[in-house]
């Protein structure tokens, strides 16, 4: 795996920036969002590979076996705290756009400002 | 509704299969992957599954949201109780070492305690949150 | 109990959230909040009384030895900042009570409370901590109660304003995140002391200043630093008076310190400053936002978002400090976070005033509000003269420090943006002072002066700017003192 | 009583009597009753201050330390204790003049005039005895502020307008050069405080310190040195008494104070006169004086026609300070108090001219001393000692204003006092000329007989007016004092 | 083996990330953003991170499809086509994204031991919490004990956003009070009455203003 050197970081990076760019680029307040998760998710994914050890296992322990090597948890409680984190700002941004669409009658950026002169 | 019978069925049976499996996943965290989050989640879903099933009228008749709110809020109140209760045993905020008399216990006392707490503010929240989605209605625009 | 001081300054109000949630009754509520505001106050107080006296405080979270487990550490310098929120949120609340039963519905007012409370335990919890994830999770519970309070504004576009707030704050916690785990790849700690430590000994490599980077812009997305501060004049605007009366004062004063935090103490100044060069980059920034958002300010009509323009303007000057590296530009900086949140928080709050009787903060429905109002417009025009910078205002005890730690440095141009920007800021008062004061009050209105107790809050704020700045010995003191902690010299 | 508590009270008096003064607003005559008692007593605790400089001594009283090293304190001085002298005699002859005026001419918010006048007077015995820069500035702030609701007294669009100017123009200037000059003073001598014979020598380059200077004089804008003297005759909007005994005597009597104080204490007549700099602004200086001059000469309207004499005879002041000698120094000094006098009358006499006949426009008095005749001769008096005529104390601070060019070996200067008191003694007895001896224009309904102003006034004016005689035969206290300042040979 | 499953999955994330992008109904766009975390779960599995992959695919394609579908219901699923080239954006995303490429230069290979990650605090974790906390699993372990006041604070997080969620989102009973002349005003203290269903909830009892003081 350590064949792989660091072309699995640029590839979550590459998905790093896809998600970030639906964020800014898009006018839709639920697309935004959904860049958002994207975003973050891939954030997560960059944490976990930064955790992994080749040929490791999973951060439990095994009765009886002595030379198992895990790879790293703290990436892991990290990422659980902003999974968690994540889905709060979701859903206050879901009730959000809930409202504004209540409030100007879209969830488009542009139309909004229209409106809202 | 009639001809969601099969849908209603399949719920029923499924439904608590799906809470046996969060308690599951609940306790079985000190062993595997799992803990008071995902049984939260888990929790939540079951219920949401209900609420969709049989309608957000008959979920509020079962669950009050009242209930769920007491429920969001009561798991922070857990945690951070725990951590007051090992400062009232003369230990450091939630240090568990001092709730069972030998350390090993404490800890594995205290973690069960916060993964309670964790999961009743998680099934709580998702369940507020969800009817609160679920209760609001769509603008004509 | 004082040994448990620094955790329960956090953890009190934490649990007094959830009360204030269940009780339906929105006085119960709003006592709550009282409550655990002038505990959070009392026992910053305490705490800062503490370290200026027997230096830095460490608490171990679940007793777990710093660097497994999480810690806290007081110093000066995040003791001043806790002081800075305890104090804002002391004063806000008593306030709060008649102006949230105006500004809100009634049916929301017990979780209003609970996530008032819930955004001070946050920005608690981001200055308090020695960890750099945890300054991240406590992050998020202040941005997520902040985006529902900014929400709860009478106007539609409180909404948007939370949106975007909510855009560019989650943008702000995500590159915060990616800095935090980068410095973790290549030191294994999320200890600040630990970090601290490490760094230095770490060979020069290309991710650390990444890392750097990463953090510097997430968290001047949160300190809505010059041209990252999109956000907050809407936010600022739209959000009901209280709400922005706290925010204003303690939210930016908390991303401040985080910054100072990484700058100095985490990566230290030698790296901040020598290999990245932040100087060359934070002080035009600081420069621009000074100027430019002064003049923006003098445009605006409405006056919380003059208001709000007039703080990225002070955000400069905040930067501006910090960007000299000083002992004494840092002593300015941190000096004008308390400075600043006096003078913005009697501000933001006279304004709220206004709109309790008035129901708007549009300058021209303040015709002549100074006879119908004269404590509240009075109010107005002493945070104004301290934000201008007059003497015996504490706007003027931060302009020495600025000006001279400018001067030290031989940047006397940079001394005179700083006055050109107090030269603004009479423009911009003087512009709401005229209106109120020299306009006749609209035949038909029937304005009275503001409730007692909003008042007593608001001058209460008031005269501490003049209380501090006329005896600014034990502020400076401080922030002297901060400063040198940060910069690692002196005890 | 001790000489601190003498000072302390001093200060005090004016405010407690501000207060006392806002309280018995609804009694005028109660109200004004206590303004005489309280300038009255200002006067009394001022000259009891007077032995302790006579035995060599220099009263101090330290407030507390603003920020470290920084003292709000005061410390009598001969030049200070002149200054409170002058201000707080006339404070209590201007209130008999404005009890007239302001009862004569029905002037609304009597009461607030009353409170900020004591209020300003208060801030200009806080310049006389400030002991640093830093005291001194913030008092001349505090004046500058509480005179702007006097300037802005009839609140109309116009007075609205000169508000702007004058506070822009003070403001402008005190924030932007005269704080940048203290905080650099700071910067180079690590103090503030008045030293005898100054504290910036050696500290730095010429050119800095000549930098320095310059923003002393042009941050000095109650000095009305050109081109910031807009703000003198935008205040001429102010009722009377306003004009009188501030824009004739404490606030612009601050300004040259305070240069005057800068030379001689912060950078010592020595090192005055040797920077390139002194020279330069002299003429500027100088400038003033023939510019300022000139441009009375065109006013028509009297109050502005005073205001420019004003602006050139303070230049005058500025000019001693910059001759860098003693004479200068001695002369420019007492020319403080020569002027007080002499430009209070004719205020007096112009107010007086306004309530009784109701014309502003010299081109309208034609005439008018025979029915003002004791208005219009207190008015020669007080012409006869701006121009710098015997029998009026003018006359002595010219003399050694011009002996001052003489040793600094500028003929050119001499040649300016000479030319400028040409115009004066043409653009300001042009008034009692064509009073007394011009026709009445046609269309001016002139009653029978005698028909002076009320006659609270008249005492006033002939109060000033033979105090104005009275200083040329007894210049013996301005003078003593003064030597004190400067100590040398005899004359 | 491992390698294989990890460069599959990774290509099948950018293939659904770009698929989201283009999309312009929002509800394929939900639900890829689902498949999305479903497939991340499963390089959470590859990279040992059980625990995660568990979390990921329960919230991310859980909870969060569900909210995101009820938030469509009620507002709608299409997106307008993007109107001008977003260049800033771009400009934006690829100097981050090169900046963070940058970075990486010089970090450790990807699943190398001698990572720093693996040398300071996580040893002391994977030896001594089997007899410190005796559970396991090391992440429970470190998640419940050793950072548990983090996870206080993640508790806490939820707990701040249902209250964020509910203060816009649910309307409780209560006193009327509308907007007169743009304050809160109690007209009438009604009867409080019992919840309604949802499918009878008028739309704008609420007490949202739409009055604009700014406009």
């Amino acid at each position: 795996m350590i064949g792989l050197g660091l072309f699995n970081y640029w590839v979550v990076i590459f998905l790093m920036m896809v998600g970030f760019y639906t964020l800014i680029a898009r006018g839709n307040l639920v697309k935004k969002i959904i860049g958002l998760n994207i975003f973050q998710t891939s954030v997560f994914i960059l944490y976990i590979t930064m955790g992994k050890i080749a040929g490791g296992t999973a951060p439990i322990f095994v009765q009886g076996e002595q030379e198992v090597v895990y790879s790293n948890p703290i990436p892991h409680v990290l990422i659980l705290t902003a999974i968690v984190v994540g889905v709060a700002t979701s859903a206050l941004g879901l009730s959000l756009v809930v409202r504004i669409n209540e409030a100007f009658g879209t969830i488009e950026e542009d139309e909004i400002e229209d409106t809202a002169l | 509704m009639d001809d969601r019978v099969i849908l209603r069925v399949g719920a029923k049976i499924l439904i608590p299969f799906i809470l046996l499996f969060a308690l599951y996943v609940q306790f079985h965290g000190d062993f595997g992957p799992g803990g008071g989050f995902q049984a939260g989640v888990i929790f939540a879903a079951g219920f949401i599954l209900y609420a969709l099933v049989y309608g957000l009228g008959t979920a509020k008749r079962a669950l009050p949201p009242t209930a769920v709110y007491v429920c969001a809020a009561a798991g922070v109140l857990i945690y951070a109780g725990v951590g007051y209760l090992t400062m009232a045993l003369g230990g450091e905020f939630l240090a568990y070492n001092v709730l069972r008399h030998d350390p090993e216990h404490g800890q594995e006392l205290g973690i069960l305690l916060v993964e309670l707490g964790v999961l009743v503010t998680v099934f709580g929240s998702m369940v507020a949150i969800f009817y609160a989605f679920a209760g609001r209605r769509k603008v004509q625009t | 109990m004082s040994h448990h001081l620094p955790v329960l300054l956090v953890v009190i109000p934490l649990v007094a959230a959830p009360f204030a949630a269940l009780v339906n009754r929105p006085r119960v509520s709003w006592a709550i909040a009282l409550g655990s505001a002038w505990w959070a106050f009392l026992a910053a107080f305490a705490l800062l009384r503490q370290v200026m006296a027997d230096g830095p405080i460490h608490y171990a979270l679940g007793d777990w030895a710093a660097p497994y487990g999480i810690e806290y550490v007081v110093d000066p310098a995040n003791a001043w900042v806790l002081l800075i929120v305890g104090m804002i949120a002391a004063v806000v609340t008593p306030y709060a009570l008649l102006s949230i039963e105006r500004e809100v519905p009634d049916a929301r007012i017990p979780l209003f409370y609970a996530a008032f409370i819930l955004c001070m335990t946050g920005l608690l919890g981001i200055a308090i901590t020695g960890d750099v994830f945890n300054v991240f999770v406590f992050l998020e519970i202040s941005s997520l109660s902040a985006y529902a309070l900014i929400a709860l504004g009478r106007d539609r576009r409180a909404l948007t304003a939370s949106y975007q707030y909510l855009i560019m704050g989650s943008v702000g916690a995500t590159f915060i995140v990616i800095g935090i785990g980068l410095l973790y790849v290549m030191t294994g700690t999320l200890n600040m002391a630990d970090l601290a430590q490490i760094l230095p000994e770490l060979e020069p490599n290309r991710t650390i200043p990444v890392a750097f980077t990463f953090l510097t812009v997430g968290i001047t997305l949160k300190l809505a630093l010059f041209p990252l501060h999109l956000w907050l004049p809407n936010a600022y605007t739209y959000a009901p008076s209280v709400v922005t009366a706290f925010i204003a004062s303690t939210a930016t004063k908390v991303a401040v310190y985080l910054l100072l935090r990484f700058f100095f103490t985490i990566f230290g100044a030698s790296f901040s400053f020598g290999e990245m060069q932040l100087d060359k980059v934070l002080m035009p920034l600081a420069l621009v936002a000074i100027l430019t958002m002064s003049i923006v300010a003098i445009y605006q009509d409405n006056v919380k978002r003059l208001l709000a323009y007039s703080s990225v303007a002070q955000i400069g000057y905040m930067v501006l400090g910090i960007s000299l590296a000083s002992a004494l530009g840092l002593t300015a900086g941190i000096l004008h976070l308390f400075n600043h949140a006096l003078m913005k928080g009697a501000l933001f709050m006279a304004m709220g005033c206004v709109m309790y009787r008035v129901g708007s903060v549009r300058i021209e429905r303040m015709n002549g509000l100074a006879r119908a109002m004269p404590w509240t417009m009075a109010a107005f025009v002493a945070g104004g003269l301290s934000i201008i910078g007059v003497p015996l205002t504490v706007g003027f005890i931060s302009k020495w420090y600025l000006i001279q730690a400018a001067l030290e440095q031989g940047l006397w141009p940079v001394a005179v943006v700083v006055l050109v920007g107090s030269l603004l800021a009479v423009v911009y008062v003087w512009k709401v002072v005229e209106v109120a004061y020299f306009r006749d009050l609209d035949a038909d209105a029937d304005i009275q002066e503001a409730p007692l107790s909003m008042l007593i809050a608001t001058w209460a704020l008031v005269l501490a700017n003049f209380w501090f700045g006329i005896d600014a010995s034990a502020t400076t003191g401080v922030a002297r003192r901060a400063a040198e902690v940060l910069l690692g010299v002196g005890s | 009583m001790s000489s601190g508590l003498l000072i302390a009270l001093s200060v005090l008096l004016p405010v407690a009597g501000a207060f006392v003064v806002l309280a018995l607003g609804k009694w005028p005559n109660a109200r004004e009753a206590v303004t005489l008692i309280t300038g009255g007593g200002t006067l009394w605790l001022v000259s009891g201050l007077l032995p302790y400089l006579r035995e060599g001594a220099r009263p101090r009283l330290d407030i507390l330390e603003v920020v470290p090293g920084v003292q709000l304190a005061f410390e009598v001085e001969p030049l200070g204790l002149l200054f409170a002298f002058v201000a707080s005699f006339l404070w209590i002859v201007t209130t008999i003049y404005a009890i007239g005026y302001m009862r004569g001419h029905e002037e609304e918010n009597q009461t607030r005039f009353y409170f900020f006048f004591a209020i300003a007077i208060a801030g200009a015995i806080g310049v006389a005895f400030s002991a640093n820069l830093f005291t001194l500035f913030a008092f001349y702030e505090v004046l500058t502020l509480c005179t702007f609701p006097l300037v802005t007294h009839h609140q109309t669009d116009e007075a609205r307008r000169a508000g702007r100017v004058y506070l822009g123009v003070l403001l402008t200037t005190s924030i932007a050069f005269q704080l940048l000059a203290i905080i650099w003073t700071w910067q180079l001598a690590g103090t503030v405080e008045f030293t005898q014979g100054g504290i910036l020598a050696g500290t730095a380059s010429a050119g800095v310190l000549g930098a320095i200077l310059v923003l002393f004089v042009f941050g000095v804008g109650k000095a009305a040195v050109m081109p910031f003297h807009r703000w003198l005759p935008a205040a001429m909007v102010a009722p009377t008494p306003v004009s009188a005994l501030l824009h004739a005597v404490a606030v612009v009597k601050a300004g040259v104070f305070t240069i005057l104080k800068v030379s001689v204490y912060v950078f010592g007549l020595d090192l005055l006169g040797a920077l390139a700099a002194t020279a330069w602004l002299a003429w500027a200086a100088a400038a003033t004086i023939i510019l300022g001059s000139l441009i009375a000469f065109t006013k028509d309207n009297l109050k502005a026609r005073l205001a420019y004499s004003t602006i050139s005879q303070l230049s005058y002041i500025v000019l001693g300070a910059l001759l860098a000698n003693r004479w200068g120094v001695i002369g420019g000094g007492m020319h403080i108090a020569m002027h007080a006098f002499g430009k209070i009358t004719l205020f007096f006499a112009a107010g007086a001219i306004l309530v009784a006949a109701h014309e502003k426009d010299i081109s309208r008095m034609h005439g008018l001393g025979r029915t003002m005749p004791i208005t219009f001769g207190a008015f020669f008096i007080g012409a006869l000692s701006i121009i710098g005529l015997p029998p009026a104390g003018g006359s002595w601070s010219k003399w050694f204003l011009g002996m001052g060019t003489l040793e600094a070996g500028q003929v050119g200067l001499l040649a300016v006092l000479m030319v400028s008191s040409l115009l004066g003694l043409y653009y300001l007895l042009e008034v009692p000329v064509k009073a007394f001896f011009f026709k009445p224009p046609e269309d001016a309904h002139r009653p029978e007989g005698i028909h002076e102003a009320p006659t609270a006034s008249l005492i006033a004016m002939i109060v000033t007016a033979t105090a104005t005689i009275g200083l040329f035969a007894y210049p013996d206290l301005a003078y003593e004092l003064m030597s004190m300042v400067v100590p040398g040979g005899a004359p | 083996m491992i390698e294989l499953v990890d460069v599959a999955l990774l290509l099948l994330l950018s293939v659904t990330a770009l698929a989201i992008v283009r999309q312009q109904n929002l509800f394929a766009a939900v639900m890829m953003a689902g498949i999305y975390s479903v497939l991340s779960a499963g390089l959470f599995v590859v990279m040992d991170a059980v625990d995660v992959a568990f979390t990921e695919a329960a919230v991310g394609a859980g909870i969060s499809t569900v909210l995101m579908l009820g938030t469509l219901a009620l507002v709608g699923h299409s997106e307008h086509k993007p109107k001008h080239r977003p260049i800033l954006p771009l400009l934006v995303v690829a100097l981050t994204g090169g900046v963070l490429v940058y970075g990486t230069l010089d970090m450790p290979p990807f699943g190398d031991p001698a990572n720093p990650i693996h040398h300071h605090v996580a040893p002391h974790y994977l030896e001594e919490s089997e007899h410190e906390i005796g559970v396991p699993n090391v992440v429970t372990s470190v998640l419940a004990s050793y950072r548990g006041y983090d996870t206080m604070g993640e508790t806490t997080v939820i707990f701040a956003a249902a209250v964020g969620v509910l203060l816009l989102l649910a309307r409780g009973p209560g006193p009327r009070r509308v907007l007169v002349n743009g304050l809160w005003t109690t007209v009438a203290r009604e009867e409080e009455s019992p919840e309604l269903e949802a499918d009878e909830a008028p739309a704008t009892e609420d007490d949202e203003p739409k009055e604009d003081d700014d406009g």
